[in-house]
């Protein structure tokens, strides 16, 4: 069991540790909410004491819409394009997820095609979304240059779900019943380009930041994780697969077309900030693969679409379920309740990082310098729009 | 100020407080500014265009089209526009789509700790008029009723060169002397206090204020 | 760490000598993809303002406003949608659902202003900066949001259907109703085209909803003759049905007989459980067809006492005596009129006006008259040799099928005519096992008969001729007939009038039939009014002029149907019907409480 | 008077070069890193504009005295560096206050600011400038260990404290130069100068992910323009104090150029390639192999 | 999973047992025995991750029926267990003890549901939101849009017309039924 030693507390007084901040020895320190570490925001109330971190409070709800409310009082067709919004930087995750639910209570079974398609996307979206991390977490580590070409090169990725989908970043393609369109001629011509681009970013960025000295001194032994907190925090993930654990939800119940696709699931052992990269950094490169493999099943002339009830009075009978899939932090989870009428009567959207965001990261904390706090934060991967949704 | 007084009605009264205590509550009185004489004006407002430093503070989903505008493909720096992670220091403020409540709150507080002239952009159809969350209790639906704006663009979210061709028309406005919402706030402050004030309803700042 | 991990990192610098990741000039070097969902394009002249994009429209950005320049009409709304990109989330599902396919998107995603009132657009009918500029998404292949496609409905074989009158039309069951009524879209169209303005969209939810009795009671508010209608209704609405732009309109006349064949007559007196008290006042209805059982009903369900003069044996009019049973089973126009008589009408039939009756008498006795006698006299072919014994009127060849008195038609038979009752008649014809040729004077796509009754008669084994002018009759040898016709060619009127066909000098040709039945229009018999009454009505064309409400220029006196209304059908009929009798509100209690 | 009144000329019109000559260097490395991030780069002028942009601002808001004075201090402690250091060697122009004890001035000067700095950024009163300032503090004392070594080494390899006579001891030829002739205090020298230069990795005062922009945090306006202009001439006040400590220093303006834009590169170069260090991992850095360089330079040149 | 449930059976009432897909349950338990049937299935029978604990409200039963959504990792099973607890006096027992996490959806639901878990750590802080004062908006009698209307001003001068009823207004107005 793992308890962060807060030894440096001055004392403590029914088991819990009275930090007097007027003694002069601890200073307050507000990280956010919008802080470059982060993709989104959220804040974080620190107590510090020199440069290191002795007491943290997570603070979210600066991106909170009312998402599971919103969805309460629109049709299943109209959350469709809402959902991919729950998360900016990974929105098709959400719109496999909510299609896949509806599909489930409806009852609707979706072409073989169309599942391709879906599993395309969301091998792209996986690629898309580590190529955004990885920056994100260079420059929090004051690596500039990862930042400048993953982004680009994720910008890359983005053109090809543009002339595919017809939007860049939310691409609202995951229709319950299919998807919505083929692809586009030569598309998988400049797929392969864009590939190569990518890998030979991805050697680069092994050059400039995997083998970094200074990046090593800062990553290696930050925020260690230990196997039984995994459970005790609900850490899912590549954060929980760099503990060693096989958790896959692609591999341990697998969706769409996962089952006949030849991968293997990446695990780490030392669990810290560094070995989660490298987790991460291998998963990129089984995504491309994926992506190669998934590209000789698509066939544009079959059928990509069930044709579905009037969706503008689409009723679905009374249910619930819960479906879920891997995205680039874990399990992401729709829990869908219906009732008979034309909107649903609760969507629960169970991100993967609400964990880590709040629970994780206020114990992990401790004893953190502050100048790795950044660090600690995109090595944990929390995205707050879909804590809060 | 610290957070056990949060939910205490009687710390929200903020008439009786001295002129520099009002700054906590983002209550204080901002001095007006005036242009200098026009030539030199005119050419302080060329500098000023063309160098435009944005607060990093992505308020909501606009924030992930900045990104890509950062970074090497879109490269704003050749503009002159470049990130500065201190509102005190920046001269542009980008509302980046829809703003819940309390974000609102920071994005207040933020405005206000912007030197003059300042500028604001919109990111969006959110705060143009709520966007696809235009039902949602916690987002607001017109941000030009919170602070003045200059520049909106439209999209969902806009391109990275939508965003470029927003600092275009921003550039355009300060040459032409135009873009003063800074002033347009100092004289409407009651009425954009007041809306302020209707929304949100904890005006209490973390522990330190500035 | 090793000196490969101090030396690995400057590597950074090689991308310094190569070309840098920018894009030159982002405004100009990038242009949308092709599917790229920029701002709205529509095209006014396609779009039908049916406003299913307004209803789609998660973020009720869509408003319908009307445009300049664009006209309301039965089949377009006048409307167009107006965008409002304070609210768009570029979802495209308004593409998507376009029942037009006039809304499409633009490649161009720019657009930066000062202004926020100034981001709404109408959208393809402002001048905008991305007016003519490429279209980007478009509805996507193999993907579909609408269904297009009707329910078939089960029909009796052809060859089966012409060895007796049963009904041809088997009926929808549950589910294949349940599936067509979720085509609609609910926008509404159709009700300014039905003269009945029936509330197509609400009946249609309620079967969707399996609401029968729901059902039931909003097809009497506006039709009380729904058995009739399901069954032989001209369905014009179908015609401006938005889903029928690019598909099969929703089947609106099934769905309507869907409703009715679910309920008996009970039933429809408990639905329809009229709760006014009589209020005394005495109103005579002539005429028991359409017309005057809609006048009667709804005259009813406000308290009036409503009786019903018919010259007939039963009630129906031209439905029961016009109209062959193979479309309209007398049971079910039974299950109407009983339905009404159940509303506590009174009906007196055998009753011929100015014999049996006297007019004056109906008039001084009620409060008000309604006068539906409909169009009994058919037009004559006036050629010479037209009344010539084996030559017959479509209308008389029905009544006598109705009345079970089978005439003798021989082995050969010709109907002139391109109307609906020259289909039923050569449809009844075929019936009664003869070989039916239609002679028609004009193209078949002028013909005024329903598509599927022209392609039914077809699949019938009835003949068609077309440009086929009649000349004269004859009498042959054996009883037979020799009918003269010639050739016609059409010659055009300039624009917007009808082609008139004038005779090719040459082409005549000659047949000799058995019977030629005549079916080309029917025209009305006043020998009912008196004089001094039937003076002070004022006439045009054979028809009577009446204001809004059927009121004749004799205040008592109302009208409505075929002697009214230039139509002429069920639905005009039963819709005049219920006109009359708000008007007869109007004028005898001040108010209109007929809804 | 009339030589003051040319001192004085001659001071400004050095001042001014180096501080035009000090945001062109900004301008140059801006677009230099750009190409290595695979960009553009904002244009040559940016700084300029940057700092007239900043000037420009209507308003200005001050914390209080120390505050005010903070930013006066930091300029002070430039503009103290740089006009004790000849800037090109046998130039009177360039020559400015130059005398015997210069490099202990000059040395003085350095940290100088960095404390000036200290007092504002604390009466900032944000927490971030706090920090920062502490990490600054701290990062610097380490620094200015191996940097201190590196001169003592030199001072007792010419014996001399005066700027200009180590300069003049480096004329004749590319070997004369310390860097060739002391390359152990030069090391020692070159390490602080990239701490000194606020590049990665280096620069965690600054770094705008771990503690937003760091000490100036609060400053804005023309308190952050003073900075501004402070920053360009520190800036070349090091480089040039570093090019005459081993570089043999200038004697026309191009070589001064091409000589303190190599010297910046070397922190150019090593800044974008590395991440950046904690406070305590840099300290414990500098006190290491640069200061056993120091060291050894300081026991060789003593025995 | 069949063994799994006879094997609560002994020990636990539960019902409404619904097999939604292989590798998906629901079931029904108690208010009084959902903790320790919770941590029995934590324990024993090897459901060692927390997926997820939210409500759903039940308004029309005067209800609040909580999920906890709990999984194997070792057969790969989801097993969800509802709890009804009553509306009016929403109170459950807290399981941050058992899971860490679960102490941050207790204070989600206590913010979003109004439903308290009594000493579940930080549970009377604001989470989400900041100076909230009216009911807990996930409730289903919160009208999000009415209050958004009247909260956030939407901007004025839009208009709409319904096709149905422009055009009667333009083709058979009043009288012409």
């Amino acid at each position: 069991m793992f308890t962060p030693d807060r030894s440096k507390y001055p004392e403590i007084v029914d088991g819990k540790a009275v930090i007097d901040l007027d003694s002069g020895k601890y200073l307050k320190l507000w990280q956010g909410p919008q802080h470059p570490g982060v993709t989104g925001n959220m804040s974080l109330e620190l107590i510090v004491c020199g440069d290191e971190v002795v007491d943290c409070k997570t603070h979210v709800g600066y991106l909170h819409r009312g998402f599971e409310k919103l969805m309460e009082r629109r049709k299943f067709i109209q959350n469709f394009p809402i959902v991919c919004r729950i998360c900016v930087p990974e929105p098709d995750t959400n719109e496999y997820l909510y299609a896949a639910a509806v599909e489930e209570v409806a009852g609707i079974k979706i072409p073989e095609q169309a599942k391709w398609l879906r599993t395309l996307n969301m091998e792209m979206s996986r690629l898309t979304s580590y190529l955004m991390w990885i920056g994100g977490h260079a420059g929090a580590f004051g690596l500039g240059p990862i930042g400048q070409w993953a982004v680009t090169h994720r910008d890359y990725m983005l053109d090809l779900f543009e002339e595919w989908t017809g939007g860049r970043v939310y691409h609202m393609y995951m229709i319950p019943g299919g998807v919505r369109n083929i692809l586009p001629d030569g598309f998988d011509r400049r797929l392969e380009d864009t590939l190569q681009k990518i890998e030979k970013l991805m050697s680069e960025i092994e050059k400039v930041m995997l083998n970094n000295a200074v990046f090593k001194m800062r990553a290696v032994g930050l925020g260690i994780i230990t196997k039984d907190m995994i459970d005790r925090y609900g850490v899912v993930g590549p954060i929980a697969r760099a503990a060693g654990m096989k958790r896959d939800v692609r591999k341990n119940s697998p969706y769409l077309m996962y089952e006949h696709l030849d991968f293997d699931i990446i695990t780490g052992t030392k669990s810290d900030a560094y070995e989660r990269l490298l987790v991460r950094f291998r998963e990129m490169f089984q995504s491309i693969d994926l992506i190669r493999q998934i590209m000789k099943y698509i066939d544009n002339s079959k059928n990509i679409h069930t044709k579905l009830p009037n969706v503008l009075h689409w009723k679905i009978p009374a249910g619930e379920t819960y479906v879920k899939a891997e995205s680039t932090r874990g399990e992401y989870g729709y829990f869908v309740v219906t009732d008979g009428s034309e909107l649903p009567r609760r969507v629960y959207v169970r991100g993967p990082s609400y964990s880590h965001a709040v629970a994780l990261l206020e114990d992990l904390i401790i004893n953190v310098n502050i100048a790795d706090v950044a660090g600690l934060m995109t090595s944990l991967h929390t995205y707050p729009p879909e804590i809060e949704r | 100020m610290t957070k056990e007084t949060k939910h205490n009605p009687s710390i929200l009264e903020n008439n009786g407080l001295p002129e520099f205590e009002r700054d906590y509550f983002c209550d204080a009185r901002p001095e007006q500014s005036r242009p200098l004489a026009k030539y030199i004006e005119k050419f302080l407002n060329w500098a000023r265009a063309n160098s435009l430093w944005l607060l990093g503070f992505g308020t909501g989903c606009g924030a992930v089209e900045l990104r890509p505008l950062m970074t090497a493909r879109y490269d704003m720096y050749r503009y002159g526009i470049a990130p500065r992670p201190t509102p005190r220091q920046s001269s542009v403020f980008i509302i980046g789509g829809y703003a819940s409540v309390k974000t609102t709150k920071r994005i207040i507080r933020s405005y206000e700790q912007m030197q003059q002239p300042k500028f604001v952009i919109a990111l969006g159809s959110c705060p143009i008029n709520g966007g696809m969350y235009w039902d949602s209790y916690n987002t607001i639906n017109r941000i030009d009723h919170y602070i003045p704006v200059d520049v909106y663009i439209a999209g969902c979210m806009p391109r990275p060169e939508s965003i470029i061709a927003g600092f275009d028309l921003l550039k355009k406005l300060i040459k032409e002397g135009q873009a003063e919402g800074a002033n347009k706030y100092i004289e409407n402050l009651d009425w954009y206090k007041a809306n302020q004030k209707k929304i949100i309803k904890d005006w209490n700042m973390p522990d330190y204020n500035w | 760490m090793s000196l490969k991990d101090i030396l690995s990192p400057f590597y950074v610098w090689k991308r310094a000598f190569e070309k840098p990741y920018t894009t030159a000039n982002p405004l100009t070097d990038r242009p949308g993809a092709p599917r790229y969902r920029g701002f709205h394009d529509n095209d006014m002249e396609k779009c039908i303002g049916c406003g299913t994009c307004a209803d789609i429209c998660q973020n009720a950005a869509i408003d319908m406003v009307p445009v300049e320049g664009i006209q309301t009409s039965k089949e377009d709304s006048g409307l167009r949608p107006k965008i409002d990109y304070g609210r768009c989330c570029w979802c495209a599902l308004c593409v998507d659902i376009c029942t037009t396919n006039s809304l499409n998107m633009t490649r161009e995603y720019t657009w930066v202003d000062t202004d926020p009132d100034k981001f709404r657009i109408l959208a393809g009918a402002q001048e905008n900066f991305w007016t003519g500029k490429e279209t980007g998404y478009k509805l996507g292949e193999g993907y579909k949001l609408l269904d297009h496609d009707r329910i078939t409905m089960p029909m009796v074989d052809p060859k089966e259907g012409i060895k007796s009158f049963i009904e041809l039309v088997k009926g929808y069951s549950k589910e294949q109703a349940i599936k067509e009524a979720d085509r609609c879209v609910q926008c509404g169209l159709c009700i300014a085209t039905c003269p009945a303005h029936m509330d197509i969209p609400n009946y249609i939810k309620a079967i969707r909803e399996d609401n029968i009795p729901e059902a039931v009671r909003i097809l009497y508010e506006t039709n009380p003759m729904s058995a009739t209608c399901g069954r032989i209704c001209t369905h014009r609405c179908e015609e401006v049905c938005s889903i029928g732009v690019n598909g099969d309109p929703i089947a609106i006349r099934w769905l309507k007989r869907y409703i009715i064949d679910q309920v008996d007559r009970k039933e429809i007196a408990k639905i329809l459980r009229n709760e006014f008290k009589p209020n005394g006042k005495k109103v005579a209805v002539i005429g028991a067809g359409p017309a005057g059982l809609s006048a009667a009903y709804y005259l009813t369900t406000v308290g009036y006492s409503v009786t019903i003069f018919e010259t007939n044996e039963k009630a129906g009019g031209m439905v029961r005596y016009g109209i062959p049973e193979y479309r309209m089973p007398y049971e079910q126009l039974d299950k109407d009129i009983d339905a009404i008589l159940d509303m506590g009408v009174e009906l007196k039939t055998g009753v011929e006006i100015g014999v049996t009756e006297s007019f004056d008498d109906i008039y001084k006795n009620y409060d008000a008259v309604f006068l539906s006698v409909g169009l009994q006299d058919s037009y004559s072919l006036s050629i010479t040799g037209e009344h010539l014994p084996g030559v017959i009127p479509g209308i008389q060849l029905l009544d006598d099928v109705t009345k079970g008195q089978i005439p003798d038609l021989g082995k050969k038979v010709i109907v002139i005519g391109g109307g609906n009752t020259a289909m039923d008649a050569a449809r009844t014809a075929r019936r009664l096992a003869a070989n039916v040729t239609i002679l028609y004077r004009r193209r078949e796509e002028d013909m005024p008969a329903d598509q599927e009754e022209i392609e039914e008669a077809k699949r019938e084994g009835v003949k068609f001729i077309t440009r086929a002018i009649p000349v004269h009759i004859d009498l042959g040898e054996n009883k037979k007939i020799i009918l003269h016709w010639n050739k016609a060619e059409m010659l055009d009127q300039g624009p917007g009038k009808r082609p008139k066909p004038v005779l090719i000098v040459g082409e005549a040709y000659t047949e000799a039939v058995d019977t030629v039945i005549s079916a080309i229009g029917q025209s009305p018999i006043y020998k009912l009014l008196p004089e001094e009454i039937g003076s002070q009505i004022k006439f045009k064309r054979e028809k009577v002029i009446t204001d809004k409400y059927g009121q004749t220029s004799l205040p008592k006196i109302f009208a409505g149907g075929d002697i009214v209304n230039d139509i002429a059908d069920a639905i005009s009929a039963i819709a005049d019907g219920h006109r009359a009798a708000q008007g007869i509100d109007l004028y005898l209690s001040k108010q209109v409480k007929v809804k | 008077m009339a030589d003051i009144l040319r001192t004085a000329l001659y001071l400004f019109i050095s001042v001014f070069v180096i501080l035009n000559y000090g945001l062109l260097l900004n301008g140059l490395v801006r677009k230099i890193v750009a190409r290595a991030h695979g960009r553009v780069g904002p244009p040559i002028w940016q700084p300029w504009l940057d700092i007239l942009k900043t000037y420009a601002k209507r308003s200005a808001i001050s914390h209080g005295v120390m505050f005010f004075l903070g930013p006066i201090f930091r300029l002070a402690g430039g503009l103290g560096t740089y006009l004790f250091i000849p800037a090109i060697y046998g130039s009177v122009m360039f020559a400015n206050l130059s005398f015997s004890g210069d490099l202990l001035l000059v040395m003085y000067f350095i940290f100088f600011g960095q404390l000036g700095m200290a007092l504002g950024a604390g009466e900032g009163g944000h927490p971030n400038s706090a920090i920062a300032v502490g990490r600054g503090l701290s990062q610097m004392t380490s620094f200015e260990l191996p940097f201190a070594l590196s001169v003592i080494a030199l001072a007792i390899q010419y014996h001399s404290l005066s700027i200009t006579e180590i300069v003049a001891a480096q004329q004749g030829g590319i070997l004369n130069w310390t860097i060739f002739t002391n390359p152990l205090a030069t090391f020692a020298g070159l390490f602080a100068l990239l701490g000194m230069n606020m590049h990665s990795p280096f620069d965690i005062v600054l770094a705008p992910q771990e503690v937003p922009i760091g000490p100036p945090t609060e400053m804005q306006s023309s308190f952050l323009g003073i900075l501004q202009t402070n920053r360009a001439i520190f800036l070349s006040a090091k480089l040039v104090l570093f090019m005459n400590l081993y570089l043999g220093g200038a004697t026309n303006i191009f070589a001064m150029m091409l000589k303190t834009f190599m010297l910046y590169m070397l922190s150019v170069v090593v800044g974008v390639s590395f991440p950046r260090f904690r406070t305590e991992q840099s300290i414990r850095f500098f006190l290491g192999v640069p200061t056993l360089l120091g060291l050894a330079a300081v026991i060789i040149f003593m025995l | 999973m069949k063994e799994i449930i006879q094997r609560l059976k002994q020990q636990f009432t539960i019902s409404n047992v619904n097999q939604q897909r292989v590798d998906l349950t629901f079931l029904s338990v108690k208010k009084e025995q959902a903790v320790s049937l919770i941590s029995y299935l934590r324990d024993f029978e090897k459901f060692s991750h927390l997926v997820f604990l939210t409500a759903v409200d039940r308004v029309e039963d005067i209800q609040f029926q909580l999920t906890y959504m709990l999984h194997n990792y070792n057969t790969h099973q989801d097993l969800g267990i509802r709890v009804l607890i009553d509306r009016e006096k929403a109170e459950m027992a807290s399981i941050h003890h058992l899971w860490k996490q679960a102490g941050t959806y207790q204070r989600e639901l206590k913010e979003m549901f109004g439903i308290d878990f009594p000493g579940s750590p930080r549970v009377d802080e604001s989470f989400i939101l900041e100076g909230w004062d009216n009911i807990p908006p996930m409730r289903r009698d919160f009208d999000t849009k009415k209050y958004s209307e009247e909260t956030y001003f939407p901007r004025p001068g839009r208009e709409s017309h319904d096709p149905e009823s422009y055009m009667k207004s333009k083709l058979y107005p009043e009288g012409d039924a």
